[in-house]
């Protein structure tokens, strides 16, 4: 990457840190928040309600890439946690049984849990805090695609029955936090943040429309990942909607100024499946961008924005409503992104015109690792792309080989450089 | 006449006959020649046979990795669905003359990683995954309901290698008020409309009352067999009532039923064993399930009173009402009285405190915890399931499992090792 | 009248009896390897461990059979799990012992008991081998040490390297690419002893400390290794003498034995 | 001698058991062989292997003009001058030894590859033994180890059983331990080792299939010298499995190739 997006990586450190900040102080004031997950995080409710948002996904990445999460995961095994079971439940825990006590950092106790069915193991997850805090939690029903051949579209009457739910749904959470906070809510606040998250959302497409042309303007796991952060964190507010128009800009700046100054030799152009290696977050990224590849597109953005990068636009004027029919639609888009990513990638890898295809499988989470071996098979009974799977974590650095990793890696840019060379057969 | 020294031959036939009375399912059957034909064990057992030809016939057939029953139910016209633990509401698919076949309850199928999977994924998901690939099993209709991560990629994997319809049954997980209902009583008319379309038969409401009445007298028979068990431990291993309990998965209820009405007068009569064993509950075995040799190997030292083996068939805890929509009367009765497994979310129990409730209930001295390998719900509820029991001062025992796994003497080791230390270290002296 | 009671340990490689009298004293012991026909090994050992002692058989009242094979001794009038009987063989040898840790060359066991060697806890490394034996020995191996000289190695490392992965299967590639970013061979060999103890310590934990812990298992070869869980743990640790390592857990089946006979069906 | 024309190339091979090397003459005739075990001085294996292989011949350092060194140890290997992953070795290697290649099996003493090869010896697609995963030569040195045999005995041995038992375990440390409680049960020798002769082909299956296996199959690396492999692996695949006297020596063969496309890219950019 010749114009790495340096500005958007800086802003998303200030306001992620800022975030940690605010999360720290409000700990050290016995403040609690509400706990909830990127896949439905229901941002844009609890800022009506004003109830700080806690994301113990992003905080447990956090203490892949600083080090610190090997503490928590060993502190936890010798509770008994499993050495199996999902990494970043089993850090988080870690953390709760040190008394919410990280290098850096303090955080506040939850007062609220939301934990939907996007994926399973956020309900387990909750329940652990439950019974740790005694706290009220909220498990969402969100419905999926019943039928791989047939998603269920607005207008059907299975997606009424679903939507019907959501409503239902919504409104129980929507007394919940009236019950909470003791106030009613303010439906003008409700539509303002969901402005927000339709500016954002909207944005973010547009900036990952950039990168599927050529010359590519940004790293989808390493840019990418700030971008995420961002969004998740500051989902359905005006900071949030700046970062993404500044990024935006950035974007558009790098993209002239590499048609201008065309690279000596073109990246290969990568499409990432699967989750990042935050253990080794930055030699992970390396060991490809050294040998002159570039994450063009990753399907990591659509899962973990929670479907939002989207750009699904709510209607502000009935918030309750559209609130509820965009959960509905953003969160089964980001399963559809897990679940079923091995019937979307064929035209993902079109799309962005990939050289290879990378897919990157971790013990943590089956939700998205399960299906990638298969989704590799499908790919390549369609095209003749060259894909790498690897194994390894997203938390855990006893799990990760990096000799082994490196070997696969070089591998797969020996047969790329072959093909480059030959022409693709 | 049917001879009638065969058992089984007659409850076949009385099963047949149930079947060729309802019009509507006429069309499963060919030619008349299979009335007198063995129609599921492939074998006849003599009306005078023991407890003992009973249970190896079960066993054979569990183990049988042909699928015998199944086989021969296609080969009739038949059509199967086959579906995914924990629970699915087999009634739907029954009423329109289809065998339900709760999939990863036999021994077959291959548990390796394959081309399909990555490495760190649970048995079940990969053995009935390979029992359709290696072309074992074919069922008609594929269902699996949402309970974990892992199983959720499954239905999206089936469809891209199988051309048989799948889908996923998204049970509610938050089961607290009225719209949960509404919701789930949608998904079983969801789930009946795929069936219909499979067997090209319309559901009605008198034939879904009639299959819930014969679920609702497996369910009661299954109650009578665990209630023996934990009166009297000794007259039933774990094993055994596993294999009794698991030929369900592969019968139709009427069969398993009549199975069990032979079964239970006999088990009554039986002579109790009479040894140094420990009474324990046995947990963790609510989905993938443990391997015969491993119950054997617990049974060896232990009378399990109580246990959560095939919890599926055994869901509902009460019978399903027979007046009004039956489908609702289903969903009411999933979301009202329903056992619990770690997949279920439940916002009044917690199943650390359920469990203490069962060692007391049973008069169990300890637990055993079969914790399956790489099951994320299982496993993340063995800290605060441990905890639980060590406060109420119930010793636990952790083994670890996986389907496919040949040597037990690991698991031997541990059960071995708790048992004794209960039994004899600490007293004497 | 004397009461005598012999233990038969069936381990892996090594079979070992010992024999001893209602108060604890040591009669007599033997060794021999296992082989292939476990029941024969144990009735050689057994007789060999009798005509030491000057007994037979029927002096006996009770032969407590323990190990992996524990089950193929027909001479035995009981058998019981090698966690049992090594439990009961520490607190016969350390009085005060309230776990154990046995650091095998594949398995990894720990347990704690209570005064009346009664087990409460135990854990062992079920899944896999990483961090036992058998991968300090390959990491020997690799770098071309002598099992005996790997404490003298070690015990120059300034620095451990830190070694993540202690699956003895990859430790080929772990170790080289260690080697290949120079480190020192002591430090590669310290950080493999310290991953190996954290991941033992780690098991110990899971069943909870107690305030004196005994060692045995054949990691204990490697003086270091002991050294390293003295320095991470605050409990009094205890090894048994040399002569005693091996027979840790025939001297506890001999003590179950004595204590509850051999009358007891199982 | 005067059967080979210069200028020669070589490939040396550092894996985790053996070190192999592969003399290539102009015209990519094998000139010669030489394996010696690594043992932990990847270096000195790679310089004893290459010396081995000169002596054989009766040529001189200098005389061969370009070395590429593969396997873990390549980067170690001070007096090469490219390297290779193993992966588009034995690929290169398998395609020159058996033209209609379009699988290649690997398997070593740490790793089992599957590979899916072009007509030109490019790599379409790998797959690897995950961590964890049993099926690597190692389970057979495993094996070895504890019925006390010779390695290259195992073959012979469990040719001759007819009921396998079935080994499941997926460590392969903890494999000796099923092993051993197989000998406990009174199981046969040769039916224990048929067992995880085909425990590890069952596995090895699994990867070939994750590539979309295609025939000719090749089978390469040490683990091809074994006979009782080679039928497991043609009993599972239903079909023939490729494997000669240079099999094991292939990853070596891809690195020399790969070193004689360089010499051969260098000659001709240096006359126009």
């Amino acid at each position: 990457m010749t114009f790495p997006a340096v500005r958007a990586k800086i802003e998303a450190t200030t306001l992620l840190k800022s975030w940690s900040e605010r999360l720290d102080l409000l700990a050290q004031q016995q403040g609690t928040a509400a706990y909830a997950f990127v896949m439905g995080s229901c941002a844009e409710l609890l800022a009506a309600f004003e109830i700080p948002l806690f994301l113990p996904e992003i905080n447990c990445l956090q203490t892949a890439i600083s080090g610190a999460a090997q503490g928590l995961l060993q502190h936890a095994e010798e509770q008994g946690y499993p050495s199996d079971i999902c990494n970043y439940l089993k850090a988080d825990v870690g953390m709760h049984l040190q008394g919410r006590q990280l290098p850096d950092k303090r955080l506040p106790a939850p007062c609220l849990a939301i934990a939907t069915t996007a994926c399973n193991t956020y309900i387990k997850w909750a329940e652990i805090w439950q019974r740790l805090y005694n706290m009220p939690l909220f498990v969402f029903d969100i419905p999926g695609t019943r039928n791989p051949a047939h998603p269920s579209q607005p207008g059907d009457p299975a997606f009424a029955a679903d939507l019907a739910y959501m409503t239902e749904q919504v409104r129980n959470l929507i007394s919940l936090c009236e019950q909470i906070t003791g106030k009613r809510l303010d439906p003008d606040r409700l539509s303002h943040a969901l402005d927000c998250t339709n500016r954002m959302g909207q944005t973010f497409r547009q900036m990952l429309a950039l990168n599927q042309q050529e010359p590519a303007c940004f790293d989808a796991v390493r840019q990418g990942g700030a971008y995420l952060g961002v969004f998740n964190a500051y989902r359905g507010s005006e900071a949030g909607v700046r970062y993404f128009s500044n990024a935006l800009e950035e974007l558009q700046q790098i993209r002239q100024r590499s048609l201008r100054e065309p690279a000596v030799e073109a990246p290969f152009r990568l499409l990432f499946a699967g989750l990042p290696c935050y253990p080794l977050y930055s030699q992970f990224i390396r060991m490809f961008s050294t040998r002159g590849g570039l994450f063009v597109s990753s399907t990591y953005l659509q899962f973990a924005s929670g479907g939002g990068c989207m750009g699904y636009q709510y209607d502000t004027a009935r918030p309750v409503e559209s609130f509820a029919e965009g959960l509905l639609l953003t969160t089964r888009e980001a399963m559809d992104s897990m679940f079923l990513a091995g019937d979307r990638l064929f035209e993902a890898q079109a799309a962005c015109r990939a050289d290879g295809v990378v897919f990157h499988g971790v013990k943590s989470c089956r939700t998205v690792s399960t299906g990638l071996a298969d989704a590799r098979l499908a790919l390549q009974s369609r095209s003749s792309i060259p894909t790498l799977l690897l194994e390894s974590d997203m938390m855990d650095r006893r799990l990760i080989s990096p000799a082994q990793m490196q070997n696969r890696i070089d591998a797969f840019f020996e047969t790329l450089r072959l093909r480059r060379q030959g022409g693709a057969p | 006449m049917v001879d009638d020294c065969f058992v089984k031959l007659i409850f076949v036939v009385q099963t047949i006959q149930a079947f060729l009375f309802d019009p509507a399912r006429q069309e499963c059957y060919g030619s008349p020649m299979s009335l007198h034909e063995p129609l599921f064990f492939g074998q006849t057992v003599p009306c005078d046979a023991s407890l003992e030809q009973m249970l190896a016939a079960c066993r054979d057939l569990l183990c049988d990795t042909g699928f015998p029953t199944v086989k021969r139910w296609q080969e009739q016209g038949g059509t199967v669905l086959g579906h995914f633990q924990v629970y699915v509401p087999e009634e739907i698919a029954h009423a329109a003359g289809m065998l339900p076949v709760k999939l990863g309850c036999t021994t077959g199928g291959s548990n390796q990683p394959g081309a399909h999977f990555g490495s760190y994924l649970c048995s079940v998901v990969k053995q009935v995954f390979s029992l359709a690939d290696e072309g074992t099993l074919r069922p008609d209709l594929f269902v699996v309901p949402s309970i974990c991560d892992a199983a959720r990629n499954l239905p999206a994997i089936w469809s891209r290698n199988f051309s048989t319809p799948c889908r996923t049954l998204y049970l509610p997980q938050n089961c607290t008020g009225e719209a949960a209902e509404n919701y789930l009583q949608q998904e079983y008319a969801g789930f009946a409309a795929v069936v219909s379309e499979v067997t090209g038969r319309v559901l009605d409401t008198e034939s879904v009352r009639r299959s819930i009445a014969v679920y609702n007298r497996n369910r009661s028979l299954l109650r009578e067999l665990y209630a023996l068990k934990s009166r009297e431990p000794g007259k039933l291993a774990v094993d055994e009532c596993y294999l009794l309990t698991a030929v369900g998965s592969l019968l139709l209820p009427e069969e398993h039923n009549r199975l069990l009405e032979q079964v239970l007068p006999l088990l009554a009569l039986r002579q109790s064993q009479q040894q140094d064993k420990i009474r324990v509950v046995l947990c963790g075995c609510f989905c993938e399930q443990p391997p015969l040799g491993m119950l054997e190997a617990i049974a060896r030292s232990c009378h399990v009173v109580s246990d959560d083996l095939l919890i599926g068939l055994r869901w509902l805890t009460g019978d399903v009402a027979l007046q009004g929509d039956p489908l609702a009367a289903l969903a009411h009765a999933y979301c009202s009285s329903s056992s619990y497994s770690p997949v279920q979310h439940d916002a009044q129990r917690q199943g650390a405190d359920l469990l203490v409730q069962q060692v007391k209930q049973h008069g169990a001295q300890a637990v055993v915890i079969t914790a399956p390998k790489m099951c994320e719900p299982g496993l993340d509820e063995l800290v605060p399931v441990v905890a639980a029991l060590t406060a109420a001062g119930i010793p636990s025992c952790v083994c670890e499992f996986e389907q496919g796994m040949t040597s037990f003497e690991l698991v031997e080791l541990q059960v071995e090792t708790f048992s004794e230390n209960i039994l004899y270290a600490g007293g004497q002296s | 009248m004397t009461r005598y009671a012999a233990g038969i340990d069936l381990g892996a490689a090594c079979t070992k009896v010992i024999i001893i009298d209602a108060d604890g004293q040591l009669l007599a012991r033997s060794l021999e390897k296992t082989g292939f026909q476990p029941d024969q090994a144990a009735a050689r050992c057994l007789a060999q461990a009798l005509e030491d002692a000057g007994l037979e058989q029927g002096d006996l009242s009770a032969i407590i059979s323990t190990g992996f094979a524990r089950h193929l001794a027909s001479m035995r009038h009981r058998a019981v799990t090698e966690l049992t009987a090594a439990t009961h063989g520490a607190r016969l040898l350390f009085p005060a012992a309230g776990s154990v840790l046995d650091l095998g060359g594949q398995t990894i066991k720990a347990c704690r008991f209570d005064e009346n060697a009664k087990i409460l806890a135990f854990r062992l490394n079920e899944k896999c081998a990483s961090g036992t034996g058998s991968f300090l020995e390959r990491t020997a191996r690799i770098m071309g040490v002598g099992l005996e000289q790997v404490d003298a190695l070690a015990r120059q490392s300034l620095h451990p390297a830190p070694i993540s992965s202690v699956c003895a299967v990859f430790a080929e590639s772990e170790i080289i690419s260690q080697l290949m970013q120079a480190v020192p061979p002591q430090d590669i060999m310290q950080g493999a002893l310290v991953a190996c103890v954290d991941r033992a310590l780690q098991i110990l934990r899971q069943v909870g400390l107690q305030d004196e812990l005994v060692l045995v298992g054949g990691v204990l070869r490697f003086a270091t290794a002991a050294q390293l869980l003295q320095q991470k743990l605050a409990c009094q640790i205890r090894l048994p003498g040399d002569d005693m390592l091996q027979f840790v857990a025939a001297l506890g089946a001999a003590r179950i034995g004595i204590r509850f006979g051999g009358n007891v069906s199982s | 001698m005067n059967r080979f024309d210069p200028p020669f190339t070589a490939g040396v091979d550092v894996g985790s058991t053996q070190t192999k090397a592969v003399l290539l003459d102009a015209g990519a005739m094998i000139a010669g062989t030489a394996i010696i075990d690594t043992g932990f001085d990847v270096d000195a294996a790679a310089r004893a292997v290459f010396g081995q292989l000169l002596t054989g011949i009766g040529l001189q350092a200098d005389e061969v003009r370009m070395v590429a060194g593969t396997g873990y140890g390549r980067f170690r290997i001070e007096f090469g001058d490219l390297q290779v992953t193993e992966i588009s070795c034995h690929a290169r290697g398998a395609v020159h030894l058996f033209p209609d290649t379009r699988t290649v099996l690997d398997m070593g003493g740490q790793d089992t590859k599957a590979i899916r090869v072009a007509a030109d010896g490019g790599v379409i697609d790998f797959s690897m033994n995950d961590k964890c995963a049993a099926g690597t030569g190692r389970f057979l040195s495993a094996a070895a180890a504890v019925l006390e045999m010779p390695l290259d005995e195992l073959a012979a041995v469990a040719a001759t059983a007819s009921h396998p038992v079935t080994i499941s375990t997926t460590c392969t440390v903890f494999a000796e331990t099923e092993i051993l409680a197989w000998v406990a049960r009174g199981k046969a020798i040769n039916d224990i080792l048929l067992g995880a002769h085909q425990a590890i082909a069952s596995r090895s299956l699994a990867l070939l299939k994750r590539v979309g296996l295609q025939p000719a199959i090749t089978f390469t690396g040490g683990v091809s010298r074994n006979s009782c492999m080679v039928a497991q692996l043609e009993q599972l695949l239903g079909s023939w499995v490729q494997v000669g006297e240079q099999t094991p020596f292939a990853g070596a063969l891809g690195a020399a190739l790969f070193a004689r496309d360089r010499l051969m890219g260098l000659q001709q950019a240096a006359q126009p």
